[in-house]
């Protein structure tokens, strides 16, 4: 089609889609309503679990089968990843030259990553107390980790960082949150029922029942699926070349 | 057995993480005979879920079952439908694993496990969705299926076109999945609910339908519809189907696409059934338009190429078309014809693809005019290619015959011309290139196009090319026939598929599909139709070859994404407008 | 109280949303992405939704920028090395 | 107007998205259009949600029941979605990366292989 053509459709589609949605917003509750019947139930069967982040017990208890999906989507997204962007018969691997690095940025970097990759953890570990959790503990750690790059060079990234053992970590981590769900069933409840541990202090590191353990799992899914995407986007970036005279 | 619904999801998924955990030195010879079982496994467990879903099993995952009426998790329902379309998914992937078993491509370094565990994630996401009783629950599965399907699609990363088309696929199936998330918030904001049936009764409770209805409706229909490839979301399927691996592709046509229209009719059915929802007349209208617009361009564009994958890809979208009619008529007998025909439709279309991966792996191509007389000696693999054939066009007895006689019964009328001339068409197709390729009939065969693909120097998915054909290549197809053939032939198939589909459906009126001799005549009749438009085709290439009339719409698939992107838009707002009487009265 | 608070970070996100799609650079656009998911983040926090907008700030502010940097750099850099051997 | 502000937000910035990536001449670009797609449903998940006067359904500093809470559901959603949403990126920024090796070009008015 031409750009005309198109311009013309996407017009067209474009102003029906719009005069939908914009009718259909009238017509939807008051932002700001009062009504949130699924919510308030959740709040209430969250509370009687102990766990004082409501989020936290939708994601890892009563919807906890969606987080599952997603683990799925995160897990496929890596795999993928990896083989689509893997190095073919015509790409050779060109080392990159070692990048001065002003020593303050180093010494910043190298500060921050401790700091960071704890904060991570803290937030990882905390998931069913106060905002935060496995997915966003799990990025920041991973891209705590990528701070060396800025801080060293790629090639110290690289000995902290091997790739294999992060994928191998990625896999554990969703069978962890697999055989938690079959402890449920086989425990003789259902698969993924937070019925086997103590629910624990409102509160406490330790509340929540299984809910904490999913949450690592997660933690460490996303830490270790983020370190890989970012490793396979730099190593096409910084290393891939194609072969010369091919 | 309800609990063992959440495995359907879990095994396969435990499957491929095990064998990513089995890192780089896992052996390729471990890794495929693990997915193998682990596929099989699945299906086993879906199969005897299926012999016991009546009636249909109920599971709320984590053991939330519903206090007062009112839940806070997830529900998985198992009945027939359901979990027919889970242990299609799964037996087709098994067919995959086994087809690619040992020659499929070389597994990408130190990952030889990557492959199985892509399908079986595909398995996994087909699965969820399949028995997905809650709407977003529905859509992260969706989502699975997807991401993996785009990343398969693009596995071969040195050719050009593979990972074109899965770039399409990927940009335009997921600005689908999010016009189907926007929907789905837009439920929750009027009803407060996600499990369907909940949805469903709380849009009946607060009256009759609205604007908001309305956009709900057409934003997860977008959704459903762009992976159901219907004319205008349909503009991707070619471009992905064409170029995926031969496994990948015999899983894309066979169930994904399929799974797109099963959403339709269990979102229709579920949640915008009642009176607070979209009137039927109104779906009718909508559905069956696109349906018959689908049919159309899909059996023209699909008489019109020489790519075989690609032609075969049309095919896909012409008989999704069917599917979508049968679904848009909102009877019950439509309905059990209509699942007859997927699970005929599946089998066939599975082994096509695979006997066009036989060719590839053989001749380096897929080109029509390229391979013209080259392959006079596989004699086995013609015959296989030819009962495909024959089985798209709807011979007594394959599954397809059965489904389409009964979906034409139910459907009546103009619409049943549609049906026969949709397969009639494809299956000419199908012939003329068998025709072409298996016998070097007719003159040999012209270029004329200046505007298409061809299918010439495409790499072999094997590691050579192969001087003898594995058996596990052509048993695989041989029992994907024989599969279909037994769901028409086997009279017992039909009447448990349509016992199911009404249990599930329309509760309560069972009906029982069987062949009658008007559809054995349409059967036969559609068969003949074929068989002299491929005899045409072979000795007169003139008047059937290449038509100015057609140009305009071959340039629509410009396998540009910005075109595709502006025909989805235009696809929601035409479905907004063919449904929108309703809601204005 | 609350009301102006979330007009400002609602226009802010709409604003910034127009300029991602303007920005015809991708370059650029990755920095527009960057602050478009801080501004989201800011949003989801006056919505009391402080658990999304923390992955937000993770993943739209920061990881998604990366992968579309890498990727820019990647095509470019490839661009670079086809004049050069030409 | 402040009833309905926020879901035409979220319209508007989904309808911006598609008109980018419909018109977008490089495919990076493109795949960041529909990252802005997606802002669009984490805007709208999150304004379902939201409750005059609520605070965040996290109890660890707030006594149960003392004040009403933003529904935790659409954020659980949300949460999900935005994972999700990284992921596409992802994957679809390596398809790209292999579209400009293999085409040599990331402009979608230059692709001319899969047509007709």
């Amino acid at each position: 089609m031409t750009r005309r053509v198109r311009r013309w459709v996407l017009a067209v589609g474009g102003a029906g889609l719009a005069a939908l949605l914009v009718a259909a917003c009238p017509a939807l509750p008051p932002f700001g309503g009062a009504t949130h019947p699924y919510g308030d139930r959740v709040v209430h069967e969250s509370l009687a679990r102990q766990t004082a982040n409501t989020i936290a017990s939708v994601n890892f208890d009563q919807r906890a089968f969606d987080t599952l999906g997603e683990l799925g989507i995160l897990f496929a997204s890596v795999i993928g990843t990896v083989v689509l962007l893997r190095q073919t018969r015509d790409e050779r691997r060109a080392a990159p030259e070692p990048a001065a690095v002003s020593l303050p940025v180093r010494r910043y970097a190298l500060i921050v990553l401790p700091v960071a990759l704890l904060t991570g953890l803290y937030v990882v570990a905390h998931g069913q107390l106060s905002p935060g959790g496995g997915f966003q503990g799990g990025v920041v750690a991973a891209t705590a980790l990528h701070l060396l790059y800025l801080g060293a060079d790629y090639r110290a990234l690289e000995n902290v960082r091997p790739i294999g053992l992060y994928e191998v970590g990625d896999a554990l981590a969703a069978s962890g949150y697999l055989v938690t769900g079959f402890a449920g069933l086989l425990g003789g409840t259902a698969f993924l029922a937070n019925t086997l541990l103590p629910y624990g202090t409102f509160n406490t590191l330790a509340s929540g029942g299984t809910v904490p353990l999913l949450n690592a799992a997660i933690g460490m899914e996303v830490a270790c699926a983020v370190v890989v995407l970012l490793a396979r986007f730099l190593d096409q970036a910084v290393e891939i070349e194609k072969e010369s005279g091919s | 057995m309800n609990h063992l619904l959440p495995l359907l999801v879990a095994a396969p998924l435990l499957g491929a993480a095990l064998l990513v955990a089995g890192g780089r030195r896992l052996p390729r010879a471990v890794a495929e005979p693990v997915g193998c079982v682990v596929s099989a496994g699945t299906a086993a467990l879906a199969i005897v879920l299926l012999l016991n879903s009546s009636p249909p099993l109920v599971e709320w995952v984590g053991g939330w079952a519903p206090k007062d009426g009112e839940s806070v998790g997830i529900v998985l329902v198992g009945d027939g439908p359901g979990l027919g379309m889970a242990a299609l998914a799964s037996l087709l992937t098994l067919a995959a694993l086994v087809y690619s078993w040992r020659y499929f491509d070389e597994p990408p370094r130190r990952h030889a496990g990557s492959f199985p565990a892509l399908m079986l994630l595909f398995q996994t996401g087909m699965c969820g969705f399949a028995v997905a009783g809650d709407l977003f629950d529905a859509f992260v599965f969706f989502e699975l299926m997807s991401v993996v399907a785009y990343a398969l699609t693009g596995h071969r990363v040195e050719e050009a076109k593979a990972v074109q088309g899965a770039l399409t696929f990927g940009v335009v199936n997921s600005l689908g999945a999010y016009a189907m998330l926007l929907g789905i918030a837009l439920l929750y904001a009027r009803t407060g609910e996600l499990a369907m049936v909940k949805i469903g009764r709380g849009l009946d409770a607060h009256g009759g339908p609205d604007a908001l209805t309305l956009a709900a409706f057409v934003l997860v229909l977008t959704g459903l519809l762009v992976k159901a490839a219907a004319v205008p979301f349909h503009f991707w399927l070619p471009d992905a189907h064409a170029v995926a691996p031969t496994p990948v592709c015999m899983l894309l046509s066979g169930v994904l696409v399929e799974m797109g229209a099963y959403g339709v009719w269990r979102v229709y059915g579920t949640v915008f059934d009642g009176p607070g929802g979209i009137p039927a007349a109104d779906v009718e209208r909508a559905l069956v338009v696109l349906g018959v617009l689908t049919g159309l361009v899909g059996a023209v564009m699909c008489w019109y190429q020489r790519h075989i994958k690609r032609l075969l890809a049309y095919s896909t979208v012409a008989h999704m078309g069917l599917f979508v009619i049968g679904i848009g008529s909102l009877t019950p007998e439509a309905d059990d014809g209509t699942a007859l025909y997927i699970l005929g439709h599946a089998g066939v279309k599975a082994a096509l693809f695979a006997c066009t991966g036989i060719l590839l792996d053989r001749y380096g191509s897929v080109d029509e005019h390229a391979l013209y007389g080259r392959a006079r000696s596989l004699r086995g693999v013609a015959v296989l290619f030819v009962l495909g054939a024959l089985g798209l066009a709807g011979l007594p007895p394959f599954g397809t015959g059965l489904g389409k006689a009964v979906t034409e019964e139910a459907v009546g009328g103009p619409l049943s011309v549609v049906f026969v001339v949709v397969s009639a068409v494809t299956a000419g197709a199908v012939l003329r290139v068998a025709a072409h390729v298996f016998l070097g009939a007719g003159p040999e065969p012209r270029d004329v196009s200046a505007y298409e693909t061809t299918g010439i120097r495409e790499e072999p998915e094997t590691r050579h090319r192969l001087s003898r054909v594995p058996d596990t290549m052509t048993v695989v197809p041989a029992l994907l026939l024989a599969g279909s053939l037994a769901v028409g032939a086997v009279p017992g198939v039909a009447r448990l598929v349509g016992h199911a589909v009404s249990e599930a459906g329309s509760g309560g009126a069972f009906t029982s599909p069987h062949w009658t001799p008007a559809g054995v005549l349409l059967g036969l009749l559609s068969t003949v139709l074929a068989l002299g438009l491929a005899a045409l085709a072979v000795s007169r290439p003139e008047p059937f070859g290449e038509q100015p009339w057609t140009e305009p719409l071959r340039r629509l698939q410009s396998g540009h994404i910005g075109d595709y992107v502006a025909w989805t838009l235009a696809g929601a707002t035409l479905l907004g407008a063919l449904a929108l009487p309703g809601i204005l009265s | 109280m609350d009301d102006p608070l979330i007009v400002v970070a609602l226009l802010l996100v709409a604003a910034c949303a127009t300029a991602a799609v303007a920005v015809r650079d991708p370059e650029r656009q990755a920095l527009v992405l960057a602050v478009l998911g801080t501004a989201l983040a800011v949003l989801f926090t006056v919505l009391q939704a402080p658990d999304v907008g923390l992955s937000q700030l993770a993943v739209g502010s920061a990881l998604t920028p990366l992968l579309l940097m890498l990727s820019v750099r990647k095509v470019r850099r490839r661009e670079r090395g086809k004049g050069r051997t030409r | 107007m402040m009833s309905v502000l926020p879901y035409l937000v979220a319209v508007w910035i989904f309808l911006t998205g598609c008109y980018g990536i419909v018109t977008s001449r490089n495919l990076i670009h493109a795949v960041g259009c529909l990252a802005v797609c997606q802002s669009a449903t984490y805007v709208l998940l999150l304004a379902v949600g939201y409750r005059d006067g609520g605070t965040a359904p996290v109890f660890s500093d707030v006594e149960p029941g003392s004040r009403p809470v933003v529904d935790p559901v659409v954020q659980a959603l949300a949460l999900t979605d935005v994972v999700v949403g990284a992921t596409v990126t992802a994957l679809l920024l390596a398809l790209v990366i292999q579209v400009s090796k293999r085409h040599g070009t990331v402009d979608p008015d230059e692709l001319s292989e899969l047509r007709g």
